[in-house]
Order: structure tokens, then C-alpha cells, then sequence
């Protein structure tokens, strides 16, 4: 099948599933948007299995399907082609997207049955998988941008789905505003990218960059890549850009797994994957990344640690993943990002699901506090949810395990790592195990502590489907790229390396000795496993330990409680000086000086016309006749 | 010989026709001048060998639009107006001026263009002029074609929307 | 203009023979009195109240003016029609009545339309 | 200009013949319609004046005659005289158009001591190339005639009268024209003479790409086109504003509708114009279904001329093409007057039985009912047609 | 130059003339009539103007788009007429006039 064909079917049945939606929007009939929804995601899962298919197909050094549709921009140097490229990162991401994408439309057809604007909801559905279609299949920068800029709409109109009730709405707006901060930062990297090198297309920075080595110490390379990494940290919720994600979460639990867990947050790891060749040119950002993404996942999980939300312990761990993933990115380790980006796109689509049909069940009851001992109401749901716990904390052979040990091994011996980062990771780590752990206590074993008004019931198959499905994958997910280590031994490649490898940049392998990465990965499972052994203990041996310790530790308690009071901070010494300054400037600058000189420019305007005005004197027949004039003096012109 | 007999008479009832159009104070009288003005541009268009086109003349503009026209006219019910011309002797001079000089310079432009006609291919059609005509319509102008029939679809939506306006489609009952 | 020609003698013809008879039937028949009552408009002996602008339901002028709409998308048909055969026989028989399908969509779209919304209802 | 005087001079005469013939058919209708209707209804109807009161249609055009000159006070006198005329025209024109038999040949003759070279006479006032297109565009000119009465004669009945008419006839013209679409479907020509002879032949049509031809039948219209024919039919009803849809002259409402005010000859105009459409739509309704002025296999324009050479023959004519195509000509030319009676009387039958609709059932049968149905017949035909002429790979 | 023959021999000329003329009726109509109806008649007229000469150029050029684009331009004037004049019924509810100065509120 022709490949351009195939792509422009793969973008367009989302964008139709859209316009068929959006156009019927006030229909109340859940089930037959969802089908359309979940068609149409379908359609473009199956789109990108033959696409992927077909660069299986296609020789190892050329893999890549390129296709552009029309020159879209094209301003002297600027030439923007309306172009799409599908090679290993992208189809690995967009079969990610599409087919998460479509279990979450399916399951969400059970979950917003109920819902008053389900057609809306399935709408904004379908237009988010187009916009997120374009960022990973666009090949430049611009086209991605879109793709950014519309994922965030997406993600805003989404989470403020809910828009009667205030605090959501605000956010939507907080997590709207804050993306705009980061996505300045992109644009600013984008500027200087084609200003340096006067192309924005992937391809052609790959192929230039590496040519011009940075010379000065913060050169344009490194502006440009730090840019863009605040755009990164804006969309993929990185310190300090994190506080919306959790925020988020006020938007129905399924647009919390595709956008806030799944797909969108994940952009930011997914650019820097792409543009690994131009990444490699800048050590600093490189070292910058790694660091912020290492604290960004150790204070998540710390924050995790505290919550009673389910949904805010599993957006904080969703936080401290993509730290993971960062971490993962800046010690240069790019296919274990994408490797992770993949197994965390199924472990946490799935927990999120499990936990949207844990409140589902709960009658929308999100506190872990009020739940326990669902395990024997939900059977399904906590065996698939055991499945996500076990893959996230790391243990042998789940998903989470190898791309997880992958990059903490790499933190630890790449040449871009440092002790101090692997230290990190494995303490992040721990803390993961503790708190997944202290979820899964708290929700699903132990007694029950909700009142007797609820019943609890396991959710219909269109649920139930997507958690099994995603279960499967959050087990076997992994089995894609298990270390020569542990694979090489008995002949099981690492498939994922071998396909990524033509199109990351790759670093000069340190040797290490295999014993020093057994140990390793020895170490942090034993860490995982232990701290999880701990929680179980605190939380269902002996539930009083917990707070006894919190009132040991106190102030530092609250702190952490309260999220390290960051939004109080932000409020306190940026918006609210900003909204001063900004109200200063006004009643100052403004009125005495800018709004002068316009008022000054209207009556000058207003005063020449006040004599041509005369021309207008609203009759129909005089402009009539003016045309006519005017059409009389052209064909003059026209004729002699 | 006959030809310009038939031109000229024809020429000069569409002139008169026409003139009396624009000028009769009573719109009513105006719009049964256009009919007849109608009906001798179908003529004109029979003699020019465009007969389909003279039909269609004769069906959409004499027997659908001014029957429109005229029962408008009905509606309001006006009698001769006493000043039908807008007053303003200055701009109504320059206004005939106007019209005027455009027609002028659009015989002009046309005349100028007829040199640059080419007239190699005007051999007779060996189809009759309707057949050549339906097949050009469908297959060159397909796409005009059904963009007509949303225009038209869209008028339709709208005629009726418009006279909703003010007490819908039933003025007085 | 051989083939016009008939038309208009004969269009001129009937005039004549109207007018003739109009003609004659004033010659023959008796004058009328002038007397107010018999030029009061005709309404069935009521005294006549023609004061004021006749109301007319707007009605009418929608039938009218969606008869257009309505003529042209029919005279479209006629080219149509006549062609149609001659396209079957250039083997196009699919392609000419899927283009005129396509139209025929619209139209009966707008004619449903119409009916739907009630603008062709009398009462 | 390729005609020669004499040509020119019979194509006058038989231009004015035609149009006489359809005048004076209009007090023949009259009288038919007033004893059949007496008939039907049981009465005697005139029978006074002359045989079967034959007398009294010149008893009529007297008493039109002499009728008291008036022209309502308030009204346009113009607009008032000029509506009667203007009635006639659309109905005699296209009359003129339709042919009421086979072309006659007159081959070359010696008269005057002058060559008068062949000719060839269409038995109709004038033949037009696209013949149905302009029947239709000059009978659709048939509503300005009724308006110009309703507004000349300053009066709300007449006015009211005659928008009801108008709306009415256009409101069947597009049933009318979409009708007449499938026949131009079936036939692929607008012109009368070409669907005549298509006509006059063995029903044929084609299936699965084989042509299969009924010897037994003749290849009318109305085998193909039986839903297009009703539909006409009635839309001519309407068009003629006759019962059952003669809404504009509804004595209950509408006094007389657009000719309250008319009396005399100006009146008789009307009555002329009217019966004149009903002509056309007859002739019409013969020419489009059933097979026009000939009537296969006994009469068409081959064997008509074979069947009257003998009587010609007889009556000592030269045995010449001439006479002989002139009495074929004739004779196809009954036939077609003997098809169209039948329908007149149909129509003068059908006023006699019917009650009246309501306005808003006449509306509402045009629009929602009659044009819907004759969109399908059209679609359905041209479905049928591609259907039935494609070879399924036999 | 202007001999009889120009006159007798009838060809483009002569149309392009006569729809000139035709023209700047239509347009005299629209720039000075006050009622809105007859200048939309003078609208109509201008369109028939056109059409015309597009009829006579198609016939000298030998080939149908002339004819085409006549057809065409029929089709849209009879979709303004119909647009136009159900306006016109609105404003004559609203205003109970149809001469122009009366509902002009064109002034800014």
C-alpha cells in the first residue's frame, strides 16, 4: 500500500473521528461516539502496524518511510515542508500512541457511559491522538511544534472537561499556562536552532550539527538544546514546570492515562530522542538534563510518599518516571528512555485505568484512606493492577524492570554518568517501590474502610478488556530489550537496541565487566524489594508506624505533605510580583505615555478624515457609483 | 440582408424595451418591460444558435424570476412612484456619465479582444449545440456544476431563514 | 432566425386576433353607464373595503422564489438527460450518473430540508 | 432566408389554420363539457338551440359579443385588456410546436410558368430544435397572463385569484419538468418528432446488453414510464387550473379568482387560453406516452401512405407522393386527434367527478407528494436505463 | 471605413455593441432608481448584458464555454433575484417601504 496513503489515513481517521464528533457534539449518545472514537483509533493503530510492517520490510541502513505533502512555509531561508517521516523512533512511538490510545478510547466508552457530554469528551479524544500523530510523525521541528502546541489544547480542554466545577477549570488553565511557559522556551529554541543552522528539519540539523563541534563554553548548540529543554520540562512536567501534572489529574481518570501518563508528558523525552545527534553536541544540557531529571524523580517520589489521592500518588509517580526518563536522556542513554518511555506508557496506562476503575467502583471516591480490601470486590482489576505495581517497582522479569535497570545501570556507566546520578536513581527507586507498594496496601489489601453505603463492582468488559490487554503487555513489555547480560548468555538478542540503533546517537560503549552489572542490577532489585517488604509491613502489620514516624519527622512531614509548598512559592514570589509589576506599568507607563500617543494618533487619524468623511454618505447608489468610477478608471488604464 | 433586418428589429425592441424598464415611474409596468426584454434576449440567444440557452432563458428568467418579481411586486402593492429617480442632478449626471463611458470602454475592451479571438475552430458543430453543451457541462465544468448545486442549496436554506425573520413564514394569518 | 421567424408571426398573429376581437366586441357590444357602484370593485355586493394595501401571506413568495431554486436545479437535469445516453454508449455510464448523483444528493438534501422544515406547509 | 413565397405562404396558412382549429375547438369543448357533464350528472344540458343544441355555441360567441363593455373603475385599464391577450399566447405557441402529423412531401411542380421546387410541409406551425424546452419555457410565460388580470382588475378576489394561480402552476411545473425528464431519459432527444418515430416501432429495450424487441407491443412511452405519466398528467391538471385543482376560481372563497371582473369576449379569451393548454397537454401526454400520431403496427409513417395510395387512386388523384403522403398525413393526423379526444374527455370527466382539494392539500400534494415521487421515477430511470444496457460480462 | 456593409453584415460587433448598451441600462437603473426592486430588475439586466455577449463571442469563436458560463450566470442571477427579493419582503415587513433611502444605514 502506498506509504503516503497509509500516513495521511493514519493522521486523517483520528482528525474524522474528530470532525464526525465535534459536529454532533451535543449528542448524548455514548456509545455510538465512543465506537467512532475507538474506530477511528483502531484504524490508525492498524495504519501504523503496516507501516511498521513495512520498514521491517526496508533494508536495516535506510529504514525509513519519508513522505511530505505540500510545501507549507517557505520564506527565503525558512522552508517548512508540511512533511512526515516514520523510522524506529517514531513507529515505536506511534504504535505506542495508537494502540494505547485505542484501548483508552475503548475503556473510556464504560467509564464516561454516564458522563452528560461523552460525544465532546470522545471528540476531544480523537483530536488529541491526531495532534500527538503529528508531533511524533512530524519531521522537522515546526511540524512537531503543532503537534505540541495542539496536544496542549488537547490537555487543557481535557482536563478542564468537568469546566462546572471552578477548580478544575483552573486546572486546565494552570496546566495550560504553565505548558505556555515551556513552550516559549521551545519556540526560542527553535529560533536559535534555524538562526545557527537555517534549517529546522531533523534530518538536516543531524546531518550538519555533529560537523560544527561546540567550541565556547555555553554555545549556540547548548542555548538552543537548553531551550528546548525548558519546553521539555514544561510538557513532560520536570522541575520546575512539574506542578500542573498533578493538578491534572482533575480530568477524567482515562484522559489522565493517555495524555498525563501515557503519550503527551512524554513528548519532551521523545523530542530529545529524536534530536539525540544534536543533543550528544551539548555535555552541559546533556549533564543539566541528567541532573534535573534525577532530583525531578527523587522529589516526585518523595511527594508520592505522602498522598492520599490515588490519583496524585500515581501522577507523582508519573513524575518521577519521566524524571527516570530524563535521567535516562542526559546520561546519554537515549533508546533506554525510549525503551522506558515505552514499558512506563503500559505499566502506567494501565494503573491509571486500574485506578480509574477502582473509583469507578468507589463511586467516585479517590481517597485511598476511605478504600482497602477491594482485591476480593475487584478481582480483575487488582491482578492486572499487581501486574503494573510489579513492573513499576522493578521486579524481574516485568517491564519495568529492564528499561529501568538499563538506565540506572547507564547512569552509572556511561561516560556522562556520575555515581551521584545512579545513587539518586536507585534511592528514587526505592522510594517507587515503597509508595507503589503503600498504594496497592492501602487500596487493595487490608481491611476494608469504607462505609457500608458502597458496593463495590467489577467493571464491564469494555473496561475490563484494555486492563488485561495492558496487564499482558506491562508483563511481556520489557522482553523487547533484556541486556546482552542476561540475553547474550542464551542467544536472546536485545531487539529493541538492535532497532534503535541506526538512529541514536551512540556513545562509545565504557567496558564493563558483566559481574559489575549483575551487581547492580542485583542491588536495586534488592533495594526495590525490600522497601516494598517495608511498606507492607508499615501498612498492613502495623498500621500505626506510619504516622507515628510522620510525627517524628514533623515540619519536614508537612513540607513534603504540602508538595514542598512549590505552588505557594511560585504564587508568592512570581505571579503575584509579576501581576503587581504588570498592574504598576499599567496605571504608569501606561496611561501617561502609550495611551498618549495613540489617542494623539486617532485624532490626528480622525481629524484628517474628518473632510474625506464627506465621501462616505452612507448611500447606497453613491458607492455604487464610486465603484463604477473606480472600474471605469482600471479598464482605462487597461485599455491605453 | 435578412440577417440584419432581424438584428436590427430585434436590436432596437430590446433598446426600447429596455430603456422603458428604467424609466416607467410604475415598478410594476418596469417589470413587465423586463419580461419583454427577457423574452427578445431569448430570441437574440435562438439567433445566435444558442437554443437550449434561449429555453433556458425563457424558463428561468421569463417564466420563473419575474413572475417572482411581479408578485413582489404584488405584495407591496406600490403605485407609480412620483420621483422614482434619486434626486441629486450633479451625481445623477455623473452616474449616466459613468455607466456610459464603462459601457464604452467594455464594447472597447471587447471589440479589441475579437482580434485576439481565435476564430480557426469556428466550424459548425457536427452535434447539435445541446449535446456538445450537456457533455461540456459534465465532464470540463463537473466540478462548477455541483458547486452550483450546493450555491443553490444554500439559497434555498437561506431564502427560508430570511423569511422567518419577523413573524415567520406567515405574515398575516 | 428560419426557424424563429414562424414563432414570432404567430405570436404577432394571436395579438391581432385578440386585439380584433376586443375591438369588435367594443364596436358591438352597448356601452356601459357610468354609475359609481357598477366600478366599485366586485365583492359580492358587500360594499367594496379595498382601503389599504392588500395583505398577501409571504407564503408566496417563498414557493416562488424555492420554485426557482428548485426549476434551475431541474433544467440542470435536462442537459443531462439528453447526454445521458450518449455517455452510456461512450462507456462513461457510471462516471455521468454519479456526477448527477452527487447533485441529485444535494437536491433531494435540500428538498427534505424543505419539507422538514416546515417552509412548504400551507394551512 | 432559403424560402421561396410559396413556402412561405402555406406555412402561414397552416400556422393560422392551426391556431383556428384550437380556437374553435374551444366552443366544441364547451359544449362537450356541458352535456357530458349533463350527462353525468343526469341532466339534459343544452339541447335547445339547433340539433343536440349544437346552435348554441354560436348562440354563445353572440351573447360574448354583445356583452356590456366594463372595465372595473379602480383597476389598469392597460394591464385589464392586455391580460386576455396575453392569456392565449403561451398556449397557441406552444401548440404551434407539437406535431400533429408526419411531414408531407410535395414534390416539384410546374404553376405560374414558374419551377416550384420539392418541399417538405411539417404538419405543425413550426418546428423547433429542442422542441420540449420550449413548450416548456413559453408555457411557463402562462402565469403573467392570470397576474396581469389579477392586478388589472384592482380586486382582492381577483388578486388573491390569481397569485393562487400562479403559485399553483408553478408549483406543478417542477413535478411537470422532472417528469418530462425521464421521458428525454428514455427517448435522449427533445424533439417531438424524434420520440414519434422512436415511437413507432416494436417495443424494445435493451437487457443485459441485448437488445429484445416485443413484436406485439408498440414502444410507447407509458411501458417505461408509467409513474412519469401519471405524474404528468395530474401536473397538467394543475397547470390548466382545472378541477380537481381549480383553487384561483373557487366560487366558495375566490368568487371567480383573476376573472371576477371579466364579462364578454376578454372573458371567453381566458376560457380560450385554458382550453388551449388543455389541448397542449393532451397532445402532450399522446406524444410522450403514447406513441403520437402514429399507432404501430397498423399505422406509421411507412405504412400510412401504402394504406391511402389506393384510395387515392380511387378517387382518381395522380397516385402521385403528393397526395399521397398529404392523405397519410391525415390519417396519421386522426389518429392523433382520436388519442387526444380521449384524453380531453378524461380531463372534462374528471372535472365532473372530482371534488376540489383544499389549497393547502393542493400545495402539499405538489411539493411533498408529486415532486419527491417524480425525483425517484427520474433517479429510477436513469438506474434502470445503466443497468439494463450494461453487458454483466455476457 | 463605416460603409454599409458594416451595418448590414451583422457579426460580433454588432452584439457587443447592442449588450453594451444593454449594460449601461442595467447600471443606469442600479445607480438611480430608488426602488430597491427595480434596481435589482437593473441587476438582472446588466447579467443578460453579459450573457449576451458571452453568446455572441462563444458563436465567433466556435466553441461552447460561452454558452457554459451563460448558463452558469443564469444560475447564480436567479439565486440572487430569489436571495435579493426575499430580502426585499423582510425589509418591506420591517420598513414597510422599498424606497432605498429609507432603510440606507450604510453611514459608519
Amino acid at each position: 500500500m502506498n506509504h503516503a496513503l497509509l500516513i495521511m489515513t493514519l493522521l486523517l481517521a483520528p482528525l474524522l473521528g474528530f470532525l464526525f464528533n465535534g459536529f454532533r457534539f451535543s449528542s448524548k449518545d455514548a456509545y455510538l461516539a465512543g465506537t467512532v472514537a475507538t474506530g477511528a483509533a483502531a484504524i490508525s493503530f492498524f495504519c501504523s502496524l503496516l507501516l511498521w510492517k513495512d520498514l521491517l520490510a526496508l533494508p536495516v541502513e535506510s529504514r525509513v518511510i519519508a513522505t511530505h505533502f505540500f510545501d507549507w512555509i517557505n520564506v527565503g531561508a525558512l522552508n517548512v515542508r508540511f512533511g512526515f517521516v516514520v523510522d524506529q523512533i517514531s513507529a515505536i512511538m506511534i504504535l505506542v500512541v495508537t494502540g494505547v490510545g485505542s484501548l483508552i478510547h475503548l475503556f473510556s466508552v464504560g467509564y464516561m457511559a454516564h458522563d452528560e457530554r461523552p460525544t465532546k469528551y470522545f471528540a476531544y479524544l480523537n483530536l488529541f491522538l491526531f495532534n500527538m500523530l503529528i508531533l511524533v510523525l512530524g519531521d522537522n521541528l515546526v511540524i512537531t511544534f503543532v503537534g505540541w502546541e495542539g496536544v496542549g489544547l488537547c490537555s487543557y480542554l481535557l482536563v478542564g472537561f468537568w469546566f462546572t466545577d471552578s477548580q478544575k477549570a483552573s486546572a486546565g488553565m494552570k496546566a495550560f499556562v504553565t505548558n505556555r511557559i515551556g513552550d516559549a522556551g521551545f519556540l526560542i529554541g527553535m529560533f536559535t536552532l534555524f538562526f545557527a543552522f537555517g534549517t529546522l528539519n531533523y534530518a538536516d540539523l543531524a546531518a550538519i550539527i555533529p560537523k560544527v563541534p561546540e567550541t565556547a563554553w555555553l554555545g549556540t548548540i547548548t542555548i538552543a538544546t537548553l531551550c528546548l529543554f525548558l519546553g521539555a520540562t514544561g510538557k513532560s512536567a520536570q522541575i520546575p514546570l512539574y506542578v500542573w501534572l498533578p493538578d491534572a489529574m482533575a480530568g477524567p481518570t482515562p484522559v489522565s492515562a493517555l495524555i498525563h501518563a501515557a503519550t503527551m508528558v512524554t513528548a519532551g523525552v521523545y523530542l530529545f530522542v529524536r534530536m539525540s545527534n544534536v543533543l550528544v553536541m551539548a555535555p552541559h544540557t546533556m549533564e543539566v538534563i541528567a541532573w534535573v531529571g534525577a532530583s525531578t524523580a527523587f522529589v516526585a517520589a518523595t511527594i508520592g510518599v505522602t498522598q492520599w489521592d490515588i490519583k496524585k500518588i500515581l501522577a507523582y509517580s508519573t513524575v518521577s518516571q519521566l524524571g527516570y526518563m530524563f535521567l535516562a536522556v542526559g546520561v546519554g542513554a537515549f533508546t533506554a528512555a525510549q525503551f522506558h518511555l515505552m514499558t512506563h506508557a503500559f505499566f502506567k496506562a494501565l494503573m491509571f485505568l486500574g485506578s480509574g476503575s477502582v473509583i469507578h467502583a468507589m463511586h467516585e471516591e479517590q481517597d485511598v484512606r476511605h478504600m482497602g480490601g477491594l482485591k476480593k470486590y475487584l478481582p480483575i482489576t487488582h491482578i492486572t493492577f499487581v501486574c503494573g505495581w510489579l513492573a513499576i517497582i522493578g521486579m524481574p522479569p516485568f517491564a519495568g524492570f529492564f528499561s529501568k535497570d538499563e538506565i540506572l545501570f547507564q547512569a552509572f556507566a556511561s561516560p556522562y554518568g556520575n555515581k551521584g546520578l545512579w545513587a539518586l536513581g536507585v534511592v528514587t527507586a526505592g522510594l517507587t517501590a515503597f509508595y507503589m507498594t503503600r498504594l496497592m496496601c492501602l487500596t487493595f489489601w487490608g481491611k476494608s474502610r469504607f462505609g457500608h453505603d458502597k458496593h463495590p463492582h467489577e467493571s464491564p468488559p469494555t473496561m475490563a478488556i484494555p486492563l488485561i490487554i495492558l496487564g499482558v503487555f506491562s508483563v511481556i513489555g520489557g522482553w523487547v530489550g533484556i541486556p546482552h547480560v542476561i540475553g547474550g548468555g542464551v542467544g536472546i538478542p536485545n531487539i529493541l537496541e538492535g532497532w534503535l540503533e541506526p538512529v541514536t546517537a551512540q556513545l562509545k560503549e565504557t567496558e564493563v565487566s558483566g559481574l559489575l552489572e549483575w551487581g547492580l542490577m542485583g542491588f536495586s532489585v534488592a533495594v526495590a524489594a525490600i522497601s516494598a517488604l517495608i511498606a507492607y509491613s508499615f501498612y498492613i502489620l502495623s498500621p500505626e508506624t506510619p504516622k507515628s514516624i510522620a510525627a517524628a519527622l514533623g515540619g519536614f512531614y508537612d513540607a513534603v505533605c504540602n508538595k514542598y509548598y512549590v505552588d505557594e512559592f511560585y504564587q508568592g514570589w512570581i505571579i503575584n510580583p509579576l501581576v503587581e509589576g504588570s498592574k504598576a506599568l499599567w496605571l504608569y507607563i501606561d496611561v501617561n505615555f502609550i495611551d498618549k500617543a495613540t489617542y494623539l494618533a486617532g485624532d490626528l487619524v480622525s481629524g484628517a478624515a474628518s473632510f474625506v468623511k464627506t465621501v462616505q454618505n452612507g448611500k447606497t447608489q453613491s458607492y455604487a457609483l464610486y465603484m463604477a468610477l473606480g472600474v471605469v478608471v482600471v479598464m482605462t488604464i487597461v485599455l491605453l | 440582408m435578412w440577417e440584419a433586418i432581424a438584428f436590427y428589429s430585434l436590436a432596437f425592441f430590446l433598446v426600447f424595451f429596455a430603456f422603458k424598464t428604467i424609466t416607467v415611474p410604475n415598478p410594476i409596468h418596469a417589470a413587465l418591460y423586463l419580461v419583454l426584454t427577457m423574452i427578445g434576449l431569448g430570441a437574440a440567444f435562438f439567433n445566435l444558435g444558442a437554443q437550449f440557452i434561449a429555453g433556458v432563458q425563457m424558463i428561468v428568467y421569463a417564466g420563473a424570476v419575474m413572475v417572482l418579481f411581479v408578485m413582489v411586486l404584488m405584495l407591496f402593492d406600490l403605485k407609480a412612484e412620483l420621483r422614482s429617480f434619486s434626486k441629486g442632478l450633479f451625481s445623477g449626471g455623473l452616474k449616466v456619465m459613468s455607466a456610459a463611458l464603462l459601457a464604452g470602454l467594455a464594447i472597447g475592451a471587447a471589440n479589441s479582444s475579437v482580434a485576439i479571438l481565435d476564430t480557426q475552430d469556428a466550424a459548425k458543430p457536427t452535434m447539435d449545440v445541446t449535446r456538445q453543451l450537456g457533455i461540456l457541462l459534465y465532464t470540463k465544468y463537473l466540478y462548477a456544476f455541483e458547486a452550483l448545486g450546493i450555491l443553490l442549496l444554500a439559497v434555498a436554506v437561506g431564502v427560508v431563514a430570511v423569511s422567518r425573520i419577523k413573524g415567520g413564514t406567515h405574515a398575516q394569518h | 432566425m428560419s426557424q424563429l421567424l414562424p414563432v414570432i408571426v404567430l405570436a404577432i398573429f394571436v395579438i391581432i386576433f385578440g386585439v380584433t376581437l376586443l375591438f369588435l366586441a367594443s364596436l358591438i357590444s352597448e356601452k356601459a353607464p357610468d354609475n359609481e357602484v357598477q366600478d366599485e370593485s366586485y365583492e359580492c355586493g358587500l360594499p367594496s373595503d379595498t382601503s389599504g394595501p392588500t395583505k398577501i401571506p409571504i407564503k408566496f413568495y417563498l414557493t416562488a422564489i424555492l420554485f426557482i431554486l428548485f426549476d434551475i436545479e431541474i433544467i440542470f437535469m435536462y442537459p443531462w438527460a439528453l447526454t445521458y445516453n450518449d455517455f452510456l454508449n461512450g462507456g462513461a455510464g457510471v462516471y455521468i450518473l454519479a456526477s448527477m448523483g452527487v447533485f441529485l444528493a444535494v437536491f433531494v438534501f435540500g428538498l427534505f430540508w424543505e419539507i422538514k422544515s416546515k417552509a412548504l406547509e400551507w394551512e | 432566408m432559403g424560402i421561396d413565397s410559396f413556402e412561405f405562404t402555406v406555412n402561414l396558412l397552416k400556422m393560422i389554420v392551426i391556431f383556428m382549429m384550437m380556437v374553435q375547438i374551444v366552443p366544441l369543448l364547451v359544449w362537450v363539457e356541458r352535456r357530458g357533464s349533463a350527462f353525468i350528472q343526469n341532466r339534459l344540458g343544452p339541447n335547445r338551440v339547433g340539433p343536440l343544441g349544437l346552435m348554441q355555441l354560436l348562440a354563445d360567441a353572440v351573447k360574448f359579443l354583445t356583452k356590456q363593455e366594463f372595465v372595473p373603475g379602480r383597476g389598469y385599464p392597460a394591464l385589464f385588456y392586455i391580460a386576455p391577450v396575453v392569456a392565449m399566447i403561451p398556449a397557441a405557441l406552444a401548440f404551434g410546436a407539437i406535431p400533429l402529423s408526419m411531414p408531407v412531401n410535395v414534390d416539384a411542380f410546374d404553376w405560374l410558368g414558374q419551377h416550384w421546387g420539392p418541399y417538405v410541409f411539417k404538419f405543425q406551425s413550426y418546428e423547433i430544435g429542442i422542441g420540449i424546452v420550449f413548450v416548456l419555457g413559453v408555457s411557463s410565460l402562462a402565469a403573467f397572463g392570470v397576474l396581469l388580470a389579477g392586478y388589472g382588475s384592482n380586486n382582492k378576489y381577483a388578486l388573491f385569484g390569481a397569485l393562487r394561480a400562479s403559485a399553483q402552476t408553478i408549483s406543478y411545473e417542477l413535478a411537470m419538468g422532472l417528469a418530462i425528464v425521464g421521458v428525454i431519459l428514455l427517448f435522449g432527444s427533445f424533439n417531438f418528432a424524434d420520440i414519434v418515430n422512436a415511437q413507432a416501432a416494436p417495443l424494445n429495450f435493451m437487457l443485459a446488453g441485448h437488445k429484445v424487441e416485443l413484436g406485439f407491443l408498440p414502444n410507447w412511452g407509458i411501458f417505461f414510464q408509467p409513474l412519469g405519466a401519471v405524474i404528468l398528467f395530474a401536473a397538467m391538471f394543475a397547470e390548466t387550473n382545472r378541477l380537481p385543482f381549480d383553487l384561483p376560481e373557487a366560487e366558495g372563497e375566490l368568487v371567480a379568482g383573476y376573472h371576477t371582473e371579466y364579462a364578454g369576449f376578454k372573458f371567453n379569451m381566458f376560457f380560450i387560453g385554458e382550453y388551449g393548454h388543455m389541448l397542449v397537454a393532451s397532445a402532450l401526454m399522446v406524444t410522450f406516452y403514447f406513441g403520437g400520431y402514429t399507432l404501430y403496427p397498423f399505422l406509421t409513417p411507412e405504412t400510412a401512405p401504402k394504406i391511402m395510395a389506393p384510395i387515392a387512386a380511387m378517387f382518381g388523384w395522380s397516385t402521385t407522393s403528393t397526395a399521397v403522403s398529404l392523405l397519410g398525413a391525415l390519417l396519421l393526423h386522426v389518429v392523433l386527434l382520436v388519442k387526444m379526444v380521449i384524453f380531453l374527455w378524461i380531463f372534462i370527466h374528471v372535472r365532473w367527478t372530482l371534488p376540489r382539494f383544499r389549497y393547502d392539500q393542493l400545495m402539499d400534494l405538489g411539493w411533498r407528494k408529486m415532486l419527491p415521487w417524480a425525483l425517484f421515477n427520474t433517479i429510477a430511470t436513469a438506474v434502470l436505463i445503466l443497468v439494463m444496457r450494461h453487458n454483466w460480462g455476457a | 471605413m463605416l460603409s454599409i456593409e458594416t451595418f448590414l453584415h451583422v457579426g460580433l460587433a454588432h452584439y457587443i455593441f447592442l449588450s453594451g448598451i444593454l449594460f449601461s441600462f442595467g447600471m443606469i437603473a442600479v445607480l438611480m432608481r430608488k426602488n430597491v426592486i427595480v434596481m435589482l430588475m437593473g441587476v438582472e439586466l446588466m447579467l443578460n448584458a453579459v450573457n449576451l455577449s458571452f453568446i455572441a463571442f462563444s458563436k465567433e469563436s466556435g466553441n461552447l464555454n460561452g454558452h457554459i458560463m451563460v448558463f452558469f450566470v443564469m444560475t447564480i442571477a436567479a439565486a440572487e433575484a430569489g436571495v435579493g427579493l426575499a430580502l426585499a419582503v423582510a425589509i418591506y415587513k420591517k420598513f414597510h417601504e422599498v424606497n432605498i433611502r429609507f432603510f440606507e444605514h450604510l453611514r459608519g
